[in-house]
């Protein structure tokens, strides 16, 4: 029998087993954060998660609330500066998956964490682009983690913050950049991937129990689908069971909810 | 060679109204103390370089010490906006002050090629973003044996850089353990440096053969302050403490909440106070 | 991740005829037993990248497995010179070689860029030289921020890699102490890499937060090879042959006792010749 | 009574005495090591000596035979890695006197240690810049150790390697250097120091029982002499026994003859 699980749960489980045990992966706060390490705890003991502070080959038993906690440094392998953690490790190419989230998507899985509202007078001021720029293009692919809906994914960004697959087609190709960008997206309803001729994330697999229509009302374009939509499967018990212990024990570390997200 | 002095002379001495100013500490040893010291001299009109702004430039900025912000992050970590950032940027309160906004990357980059003497970072960055748009700093060069189009932005070389760091010997070597993030490249780039630290001790005694040390030539001035990093966290002294990042989301939200805090937990308080702060969350002996 | 080799199979997989080569060690850690199997395997047409050539490659000179050598200082540290060497440059026996010249900063910037992935490596350097005449690869750029010229080389990119390192855990990380040279760079700048340790260790156990490790995904192979660095040194393990580098002098400075010491010692012997090198160099454990 | 030295003591010792407690000094192997080490035995016991392996602030009891010997590091405050030895500490322009030597000098104490002869076709292959060519611009002056003769100190340099005072007058400033170059060069027969205006180096000092003839003698360029030629103090006997006591040392510790010098 599936178990019941929120939608938040079954985005970071379906975003989780994306990850391989071969992956190197450069990981955010707050959702890649614990689909990352929600992977190393079931299918993907070997993986390799690095933190842009430096920490490399990290086992945190509990979710870090920063990137940079106390935590992620004594469980690493070695902890490294910030100038060789962008120099050596992401722009050096060693980083097999990069992960992303942002306040704004478009269709072409462009992002945008700067601003709501232009630029010089901004409706809302967001935190900026922190690591996402060359994160989005020095990373060998990128998944993205967000939560659905019309706020965020729009037919226009207002900024560009990191590149995803730019205006489609072979853009990334035509800037000289050689890595793959957004392979997947993974919301609370459904995953995305490009089409591999236009680029245009498209969806492939769609949670159970949520319909086309759900998705287009949380969908500032036109959502188009792949020739064959699999069902994702549901959480497994296992799955579930590793998320919601991570979680409990990050709670009564950070004495109260856990890492937000 | 460093001097050692007490938090106030330090900051007296060696901050200036108008310097540019590095603030670091990626998550680990931000230099809260300093900060509130420099918010209780007043100090005026100053560009604060930092790759994520946080709690302490939330409140320098809140208090009007700033008039520009060089940044590439700026948010609460873990929880959310950072409200006296937003408030100057979106309303101009308590002053306007003005943006120049990087990424990691670069802001890393610019560290680096400042403690190498260098005018300029080179790295291969922006590439699709739209910051080059908003930024006039950052251009372009050519390499001349690929051809291929790098990012260069100007190099950091703030007046002075602030940090705190674990502790410093009697000679005035600094050491910094942990997540070292960009600390020991912002005093390396700095003309002036403020280093408080959590104990002077006699020798480090037993360490790696490649610790990360700043030699005391190297530092300008050293404060001990105990404590130095609250909220933030010092590597085998004391934790982070993560209910207070939560608990400034609603500190800062409105001006008046923030002004009465600042006045009764910076204005008149001094340094000891942090040593306070931090009684609960040592750390056993290493 | 790293493959644990014997050091013959590991040369076989990983080094190539007509391959750029780095072998690196800065004084201390020099990768001789690795040097000895190329030359053992007859590796031919190799160009090999090091700042100080050292006794490793006038070996690898003399016995004509180089058609390339890109250096910045070549003589027998602390001694004179390197005969071999010399022989083929001024007498181009066994085989004309061609040299691209540079300075250590420029070699060092070259490792420092090519493992942050960059095709060319910026800095002040070469102003008032001559070196610019003889080496077409030093251009410049120009700051575009300041005018400042500087000077830009391309990065280094070896085909491989080798280093000897202190010790390797099972998960085949590698750890690296003491003076640590270019060598975490020039693994990290290259396509395939062989690292030759004292031993393998379960788990590295208590050691600093910021120790000097290449991750076991960053290198190709692993090689125990006890001594491997001798006449050079392992910190911790055993210490500099300095009486080598003098006899060396004697053995180099003609062709006839350098090949039948060649023979005798390298061609008639295996990697396991070095443990028995440095049996009476040991140090006292730590 | 002045006790008898011999000329290469009172070069290291003149060179010596030339160091001050406060110095940054990047130092090479041979006699700036020995003259280093010297100073910092006898007057000057703070002064940071710093080599180009990566030892910073290093005690070395015996002198080390190459510049990267197992003693500087264990005696070091710490030890950093070469590419940053030479971009923030070299190129950062945190140190402030670089010892030089060389096969050839010119009388405006430019450097070669390349060729001798052709450069494709050289009549001897010299060992190369190493570290010089950034030393002589970046370090806040040079010092220059070499015994004289006249293959060394020539008319005209077969190649040069690193930057004195180029050909003179304000030559480093139009090349954009902003450090004073070769300040000081210390022979076994004199010291020789750049004239204000011309920037060629002249004789100011003369060891004791040196001739100007043999100076001459010595010397490829015509040699001039400040207005006013101090004679050299001879070594003391604290020098003496201190400079030989550490050549004792550093051979009893290397079972031989001690550093090459």
């Amino acid at each position: 029998m599936t178990p019941s699980y929120k939608p938040n749960e079954i985005m970071t489980i379906a975003a989780a087993r994306a990850l391989k045990n071969e992956d190197v992966c450069f990981v955010g706060i707050g959702m890649p954060s614990a689909a990352s390490n929600l992977a190393r705890l079931t299918h993907a003991p070997g993986i390799t998660l690095i933190y842009e502070s430096g920490t490399l080959a990290t086992r945190p038993s509990v979710l870090p609330l920063s990137i940079g906690d106390g935590e992620l440094c004594e469980t690493a392998l070695t902890t490294v500066s910030v100038p060789e953690m962008f120099r050596y490790w992401l722009q050096g190419g060693r980083i097999s998956v990069g992960f992303l989230g942002g306040a704004q998507i478009d269709k072409y899985a462009n992002l945008n964490t700067t601003v709501v509202g232009p630029y010089d007078k901004p409706k809302v001021r967001l935190p900026g682009g922190g690591g996402a720029p060359e994160i989005a293009t020095s990373c060998g692919e990128i998944f993205i983690i967000m939560a659905q809906g019309r706020r965020g994914f729009v037919d226009k960004l207002d900024f560009v913050t990191s590149l995803g697959h730019g205006d489609g087609g072979n853009a990334r190709e035509r800037l000289g950049v050689k890595t793959r960008g957004p392979t997947r997206l993974v919301t609370d309803l459904c995953i995305f991937e490009p089409d591999p001729e236009t680029k245009e994330m498209i969806v492939t697999s769609i949670h159970p129990g949520v319909t086309r229509d759900q998705i287009q009302e949380n969908t500032g374009w036109t959502v188009r689908y792949a020739d064959t939509v699999a069902e994702t499967p549901p959480p497994s018990q296992l799955e579930l069971e590793t998320l919601r212990e991570l979680h409990a024990r990050t709670a009564r570390a950070h004495g109260e909810g856990g890492s937000k997200e | 060679m460093a001097r050692v002095l007490a938090l106030k002379e330090a900051v007296e001495s060696l901050v200036r109204d108008g310097d540019t100013l590095a603030m670091e500490g990626f998550t680990h040893l931000i230099p809260h103390a300093a900060g509130h010291e420099i918010i209780r001299q007043g100090k005026k009109h100053l560009t604060v370089i930092r790759m994520t702004p946080d709690l302490i430039y939330d409140q320098l900025i809140g208090m009007g010490c700033v008039d520009k912000l060089v940044f590439s992050w700026g948010g609460n970590p873990g929880v959310g906006s950072l409200h006296r950032l937003r408030d100057a940027i979106e309303n101009g309160w308590p002053n306007r002050i003005d943006i120049v906004e990087h990424s990691h990357a670069a802001m890393a980059n610019a560290y680096e090629a400042g403690a190498a003497g260098l005018p300029l970072a080179v790295f291969r960055g922006y590439i699709g973003t739209d910051l080059p748009k908003v930024n006039p700093n950052i251009k372009s060069i050519t390499c001349p044996f690929t051809g291929e189009k790098l990012a260069a932005i100007p190099s950091h070389r703030p007046d002075v850089a602030v940090i705190h760091a674990l502790r410093a010997d009697r000679a005035g070597n600094v050491l910094l353990e942990g997540i070292l993030g960009v600390q020991k490249e912002a005093v390396l780039a700095a003309k002036r440096s403020i280093v408080t630290v959590e104990e002077i001790v006699d020798d480090f005694g037993p360490r790696s053969l490649n610790a990360t040390i700043l030699p005391s030539w190297t530092v300008g001035a050293i404060s001990v302050v105990p404590g130095g990093a609250f909220p933030s966290y010092a590597q085998g002294y004391y934790k982070r403490f993560n209910a207070f990042y939560k608990e400034w989301d609603r500190i800062a939200r409105e001006r008046d909440t923030f002004l009465a805090w600042m006045k009764e937990n910076v204005l008149n308080k001094g340094p000891e106070a942090f040593a306070e702060h931090v009684r609960g969350l040592r750390v056993a002996a290493e």
